[in-house]
């Protein structure tokens, strides 16, 4: 086991990018290689060294042994876990943009707040956010109609809007309460959303589920009603309680289905 | 030359409000866009001018709204979004009824309270912002005066701001 | 507004001169020139005639630098590049905005300038009609050019936009007024229907106005599609429309012969940005199953659509393209010169015919007060007021010719008609000129470090 | 600047030269027969030399390819390469940026591209993007199978104002030769509707397919153009297209040629698409064999591929209406760009997955098709970029022709489903091209078809315009390693473009300025002017741009190759 720990010393207000710096690249490097590393900062690469204090302990054969733990406020940090597919990192602290984009495996758990577009494109492996995130969490990229397609991403807070936006596999689980638009455009997998839902869950979903144990703002005219259950199954997981079940969105010829607490939304039974 | 002091504005003389209640503060929508009148004055190049001031620097309200906080055509009013406040005229819409929400042509005036949130689409919510409406007695600034009290960029120090001379409505720079 | 009479002392007519306002890019304008000034023109709606009879008075006529008082001073044109392309090369995240008001042939310098050190060249559409390029990219773009509207279109709708103050020749020179080939009686042959929570002044001259309630867009859109696919509507009022007018408004637009939409920044800048576009557009690929429907944003400005193209043909991506890394990336929300201002990661800051002090909300224009801003303009405006080098371009389509894309994606190259201000320079020697300096400043950075 | 290419294999159809160990010598950018002592050497001992590619039908630079790139952002970041000290970044996998398209083609020893779909209107923004491709030099054929005013005299039989608004268009809009496509059909897409087959009227102007084709070949052959028509017949992709094919062919067989160069007097383009049985796609079969036959006995016909190459594309053309239905029948997103009185639009990504029925049988109709038309002569390799695969497959398909063995391989190991080779007849051919036949496919046919007077050949006086490929053709069996096939013909060891080295070695070392090549008709001037007095009227009342400002002004062709016709009537 390796593990890599860089701990904070100065912020830039300019987002360094950590694209490189995942297990699959890094699970060979001794300490110096880090100390010679100049990460990417805007249109140019300075020491990682300006910014952290670098402990590397212990060896690593491949990416799955590599344990990297990132101390302090990576708000400012971007790419966190891009493209990684194995090993685990921890951030103590925020997270910038694309935290987790396009992880094919291992594990990322942040221990404050994410940025948008955390678990883009996800392919497998798990993302746990012990804070909120914002915008386009497990989305697909820009134009494309394929967005995450495998893994779980975790979230204890809030979610921003257009939560797994494009969702084609995988599963997003939601805490908190989450925006406008959650699963815009989905085709597949799963989103459970215990907090309330602002308005519009749903729109335009070709396929998959989304359950919603809080109560809804607004529902579109494309959600057709289709029953009560009650303790319903949903991809092999049950649930307790009455929901009330839509298909939808309708608009798109969709077969989703939206299963909405029936105590909390009373109005709409 | 110029075409206009002045957007045209509707004068409602005669106000038939049964229901109206005089409120010191409104809750109100703020909307921002293009306007004709804005338009023409930006692209003509005219924004120290007082014109500018008179198409940009301006609320266009329901004459309802108005009478409730008991303005009338280019009288000031405070508007306050949770990302600023800023002193306009207010004016009768041509477009009311539109009871509740307020209009601001796009310019220095309206940008001091918008919402700068792209929620990662790139665009900034320039529409449908929450916001208040007041009467105030402050005056409406130019737009030289408005961006030195504002944004503050070449002030030293800013308590002197409100003391500092108006900018007037010409460029101001040192010519070789 | 007294009664001016019609100008009739000039000495010359140049004609069929293009309007550089809006994305309707009128090129019908006859310029009446006297002394080499333009003292009047013909065929113009209010705005592009305000803009061809411009202010003097504001004019940026000579390059400027703030100096150690804040105030602009005069300078001549190599102080002024050198200092905007020493502080160009030495950016760690600099952004070139703007573009839409200058020519094709300008934005060529610009990219090699972008590439050469890696900054991110974004346009007005980032603050206009981004949010509907993402929804093209997520669900399509049936578009057409005006002329195919002028000849065939039976409905016409405008939703969240208002022709009549931000595009006033589009409904008279493209869409509902002109009598088309297949439309021989113009207006009356024609529908207008204007989708707006306001009673706009487009409202006011149509057939029909949908009022919806702000914010409501989405679920609006949703809800036509819904009865387009046979769905009775289970709510007595979406976003504050009755049912019935739904239900009516959806069998209409599937009666029709040709549809055009046209939409504005109404759905752009609104709660669901993006998604009321989507929604919008997916509502017309429906509609074309039954007959022919197309779609157009109004752009706002002459060559905004231009650089989205040029971009694209370019590096692939229409705006926000950030070369930081060595490569053109493109990413909503971190590429952008609004999230990045807002973010406070802009370090230098270039606007070239654009007026971020105008249009840009207080939060972005704040840290453009504490980073160094170079402005290349015409008029003296709001950006001015925070700008720490002033290079004067020149007016394109007036005193400088240049290639520009109307809203509908057809080119039309602008023409010269008189000469620019003695101490202006063509906006495309000013940025070709700054690529120049910064290059060599680049070199030399190369050969003392390779040392 | 003289060189030698020394002791190479030489394939030069058009000079039957088929394999000969020969030198190559070019002297300021053209071959000669002789070049002093002072000439550099380069030393390409029995590699394959060849003309530079000529490759007759794509989509590379125009308004389609902008909206592409526009709203595909997924697709151009697929492609995406950091700068070098010689080349920009480039991006997109089908619809790659106007630097990559240059830099790509040229990797491939290619040296003229035909961009096969310019609408009039919007010309000058294809001569921009033309202007920002390097590297390959570019010939736009504007489009007027569904032009109003050419639909008016069609029906009215008015050949010789066809003849004269042909050639007053070709200048306006720096035009090489006429495209026709689904003619009538892009019409009736104004009014959301299609025509099936070449004999249903379209609304309003009440003139069919026949007429239209017709019309503007014989205005073709009056006025002597390089290039035949070139035509994207009607019901492109439709199960029992091919009568249709074959029909819009032989309707034009009893007009006299009139082009010194070219045998044809019609080009079908991407023929793999129009070449279908059947009635629906449950019961489709090929119908190669029947197009292919009408080829093979007819020389007035030439022909391009479009072979489909198993990939994610972006289908583009001007057949609106196909593209709605292609739309429907995948469910992506749905692009259309109608332009007024001219012509229209539409693009939308589609999956050529070989793990599909229906890929795999396109798959499998082009290939029947290379195989089946005898005379190499009469037949193109394109992939109607990017329309059945980006370009950049071409190598792929010359190691698909000639290698038996791997296309049978593809169809036994799944690579592509059985209706491959049960719903054509692929299974059933096993002839393999040889280096000569790849040659004459992929440029010396392309240049004959377009009357090329300076590319395509190694003649002395013709432009320097030379590929070298890393093959020894006497040492490889391509039956056996189609993988070196596909890597040499992908990365050309040099691609010389007018007596330049642009590619060695399958990098770019050089980037120049493109060329535009165009039609100037001369001879036909009083005709023109009088047609013209006939078109203001209604051009000024129905266009939305003044006539002064839809002309392709000159600086929008920077480099023009200008061919002269002197019309003959």
């Amino acid at each position: 086991m390796k593990i890599i720990t860089l701990t904070l010393k100065k912020k830039s207000q300019i987002a360094l990018e950590f694209d490189e710096l995942i297990p699959d690249k890094v699970f060979n490097w001794e300490k110096a290689d880090f100390e010679n590393y100049q990460v990417p900062v805007g249109n140019r690469r300075f020491p990682l060294t300006d910014y952290f204090d670098i402990e590397v302990e212990g060896d690593a054969a491949s990416p799955e042994e590599v344990k990297m733990i990132l101390d302090g406020d990576f708000g400012r940090v971007k790419y966190i876990g891009c493209k990684m597919s194995a090993g685990e990192i921890i951030v103590n602290g925020d997270a910038d943009l694309h935290c987790g984009a396009e992880m094919k495996g291992g594990k990322i758990t942040v221990h404050g707040d994410a940025e948008s577009y955390a678990g883009r494109e996800m392919k497998g492996g798990e993302l746990e956010i012990m804070g909120s995130t914002r915008e386009f969490c497990g989305c697909s990229y820009i134009g494309d109609w394929r967005g995450m397609s495998g893994g779980k991403i975790t979230l204890h807070g809030n979610a921003g809007k257009q939560l797994g936006e494009c969702l084609s596999g995988g599963e997003i689980f939601v805490k908190g309460d989450c925006d406008i638009l959650a699963g815009i455009h989905m085709n597949k997998g799963f989103i459970q959303i215990d907090g309330d839902v602002t308005r519009w869950p749903g729109g335009q979903m070709k396929n998959g589920n989304i359950l919603i144990k809080g109560k809804l703002g607004i529902l579109l005219e494309g959600f057709v009603y289709d029953s009560i259950v009650v303790d319903p199954e949903i991809d092999g997981k049950s649930f307790s309680g009455k929901y009330i079940k839509y298909n939808g969105d309708i608009a798109v010829n969709g077969k989703g289905s939206l299963y909405l607490n029936a105590e909390k939304n009373r109005e709409y039974l | 030359m110029t075409y206009i002091e002045k957007p045209v504005v509707p004068k409602v003389v005669k106000l038939e409000e049964p229901t109206a209640t005089e409120r010191k503060i409104l809750d109100m929508m703020l909307n921002t866009g293009s306007d004709i009148y804005q338009g023409a004055c930006k692209k003509r190049g005219s924004t120290c001018k007082d014109e500018y001031r008179k198409v940009c620097g301006v609320a266009y309200m329901d004459p309802k709204d108005m009478a409730k906080i008991g303005v009338s055509n280019w009288d000031s009013v405070k508007v306050t979004t949770d990302w600023g406040e800023v002193t306009v005229s207010s004016v009768h819409s041509r477009d009311a009824p539109h009871e509740g929400t307020i209009f601001i042509p796009k310019g220095p005036w309206a940008n001091v309270i918008t919402s700068h949130e792209t929620y990662c689409c790139c665009d900034p919510t320039y529409k449908g912002i929450y916001c208040t409406v007041e009467r105030t007695d402050e005056p409406v600034l130019l737009m030289a005066d408005l961006m030195r009290a504002v944004y503050k960029k070449y002030v030293e120090d800013e308590e002197t701001i409100p003391e500092l001379k108006s900018l007037g409505e010409m460029p101001v720079y040192k010519k070789k | 507004m007294a009664y001016e009479p019609p100008v009739t002392d000039y000495d010359e007519i140049v004609e069929n001169g293009t309007c550089a306002f809006c994305g309707c890019n009128c090129d019908d304008l006859d310029f009446l020139i006297k002394d080499g000034h333009v003292v009047g023109v013909r065929h113009a709606c209010r705005l592009g005639a305000s803009k061809v009879m411009e202010d003097m008075d504001q004019r940026l006529l000579v390059p400027m630098v703030r100096d150690e008082n804040g105030e602009l001073q005069e300078v001549d044109w190599d102080t002024a590049l050198d200092k905007a392309a020493e502080l160009i090369a030495g950016s760690v995240r600099p952004i070139f905005y703007g573009w839409s008001e200058t020519s094709i042939e300008t934005m060529k310098h610009g990219i090699h300038l972008g590439e050469l050190v890696g900054a991110v060249l974004d346009n007005q559409a980032t603050i206009c009609h981004g949010p509907s390029l993402q929804a093209v990219q997520n669900v399509g773009y049936p578009v057409a050019t005006l002329g195919e509207v002028k000849n065939r279109a039976d409905m016409i709708v405008y939703t969240g936009s208002n022709p009549m103050n931000s595009h006033p020749r589009h409904m008279a020179r493209y869409s509902t007024f002109p009598r088309g080939w297949f439309r021989q009686r113009g207006r009356f042959d024609r529908t207008v229907v204007t989708m707006d929570p306001k009673y706009s002044d487009t409202a006011k001259m149509s057939d029909i106005w949908i009022g919806f309630e702000q914010n409501g867009d989405y679920g609006f859109y949703n809800a036509i599609r819904a009865a387009l696919r046979g769905k009775e509507i289970d709510q007595d009022f979406v976003s504050g429309i009755p049912k019935e007018d739904i239900m009516e408004l959806a069998e209409a637009m599937k009666n029709v012969q040709f549809g055009a939409l046209y939409f504005g920044l109404g759905l752009t800048h609104t709660l669901s940005k993006q998604r009321n576009i989507d929604m919008a557009i997916e509502m017309l690929t429906d509609l074309n199953k039954y007959t022919k429907w197309v779609l157009t944003p109004m752009r706002g400005h002459f060559n905004v659509n231009g650089f989205n193209i040029f971009m694209a043909l370019e590096m692939g991506f229409p705006y926000g393209v950030d070369f930081a890394r060595g490569y053109p990336r493109y990413m909503n929300g971190e590429t952008n010169t609004i999230d990045l201002l807002t973010r406070k990661e802009c370090d230098v800051f270039m606007v070239i015919a654009a007026d971020p002090g105008a249009h840009y909300p207080g939060g972005a224009v704040k840290h453009l007060a504490e980073i160094p801003v170079i402005q290349v303009d015409i008029h003296w405006g709001p950006s001015t007021e925070i700008a720490d080098v002033v290079l004067p371009g020149s007016f394109i389509g007036l005193e400088c010719a240049g290639t520009s894309y109307r809203m509908d994606g057809v080119p039309i190259y602008m023409k010269k008609a008189i000469d620019k201000p003695e101490t202006c320079r063509d906006d495309e020697w000013i940025i070709q000129e700054l690529h120049e300096r910064v290059k060599k400043i680049k070199a030399k950075e190369a050969a003392v470090a390779s040392k | 600047m003289e060189y030698i290419l020394k002791n190479g294999i030489v394939y030069d159809p058009a000079n039957k030269i088929a394999g000969e160990k020969k030198d190559v010598m070019f002297k300021d950018g053209k071959i000669v027969e002789q070049v002093s002592s002072d000439a550099k050497i380069l030393d390409v001992t029995d590699k394959i030399v060849m003309p530079a590619g000529v490759d007759p039908h794509a989509h590379v630079a125009g308004p389609k390819l902008v909206v592409g790139r526009i709203y595909r952002p997924e697709d151009s970041r697929k492609g995406v390469t950091s700068k070098t000290d010689v080349c920009r970044s480039e991006s997109g996998f089908s619809i790659p940026s106007c630097p990559a398209t240059g830099y790509r083609y040229s990797r491939m020893g290619y040296g003229t591209v035909t961009e096969a779909a310019m609408p009039p209107l919007e010309a000058k923004h294809t001569h921009e993007e033309i202007t920002a491709i390097p590297n390959i030099d570019i010939t736009p054929l504007p489009l007027f199978g569904n032009n109003w005013f050419v639909l008016q005299w069609a029906k009215e039989g008015k050949i010789d104002e066809i003849a004269a608004f042909v050639a007053s268009w070709l200048r306006i809009v720096k035009g090489y030769g006429i495209k026709i496509v689904n003619p009538c059909g892009t019409e009736a897409w104004g009014w959301g509707g299609n025509v099936h087959g070449i004999d249903d009227p379209v609304p309003f102007f009440d003139v069919t397919a026949r007429e239209v084709i017709r019309a503007l070949a014989q205005a073709n052959e009056m006025l002597g153009l390089p290039h035949s028509i070139h035509i994207h017949p009607n019901d492109l992709g439709h199960p029992g297209n091919y009568p249709t094919t074959v029909n819009s062919l032989d309707c034009v067989k009893d007009i006299a040629k009139n082009g010194s160069k070219r045998n044809q007097t019609i080009h079908l383009t991407h023929a793999q698409f129009h070449s279908y049985a059947g009635t629906s796609w449950r019961d489709v079969e090929s119908g190669a064999k029947e197009v292919a036959d009408y080829i093979n006995n007819n020389k007035h016909v030439t022909c391009d591929i479009g072979q489909v190459t198993l990939d994610e594309t972006t289908t583009m053309t001007a057949d609106g209406p196909m593209e709605f239905d292609l739309h429907e029948l995948n469910g992506l997103k749905w692009a259309n760009k109608d332009i007024e009185l001219e012509t229209g639009s539409g693009i939308v990504p589609f999956i050529y997955s070989g793990k599909a029925p229906v890929p795999s049988f396109q798959w499998g109709v082009g290939l029947e098709l290379f195989l089946r038309i005898k005379d190499p002569w009469q037949v193109c390799l394109t992939t109607d970029h990017p329309n059945a695969g980006p370009f950049i497959r071409y190598p792929r398909i010359i190691s698909w022709l000639m290698s038996n063995e791997r296309r049978q391989e593809m169809m036994d190991n799944g690579e592509v489903r059985v209706w491959s080779y049960k719903r054509t007849g692929l299974g059933t051919l096993d002839r393999e091209y040889d280096f000569n036949e790849i040659a004459t496919i992929t440029r010396a046919s392309a240049a004959k078809i377009y009357g090329y007077q300076d590319r395509g050949e190694l003649t002395p006086g013709y432009n320097a315009d030379i590929a070298v490929y890393d093959l020894n053709p006497n040492d490889i069996d391509p039956s056996k390693e189609p993988a070196a096939i596909e890597h040499a013909f992908g990365n050309a060891m040099y691609t010389i473009k007018d007596g330049q080295i642009l590619v060695k070695d399958g990098e770019v070392v050089k980037v120049v300025p493109s060329h535009t090549l165009w039609t100037d008709v001369k001879g036909f001037e009083e005709q023109e002017k009088t047609v013209m007095e006939e078109v203001m009227p209604t051009f000024t009342r129905f266009y939305t741009v003044k006539f002064e400002n839809y002309q392709v002004q000159d600086h929008f062709t920077p480099n023009p190759t200008v061919t002269e016709v002197k019309a003959s009537k």
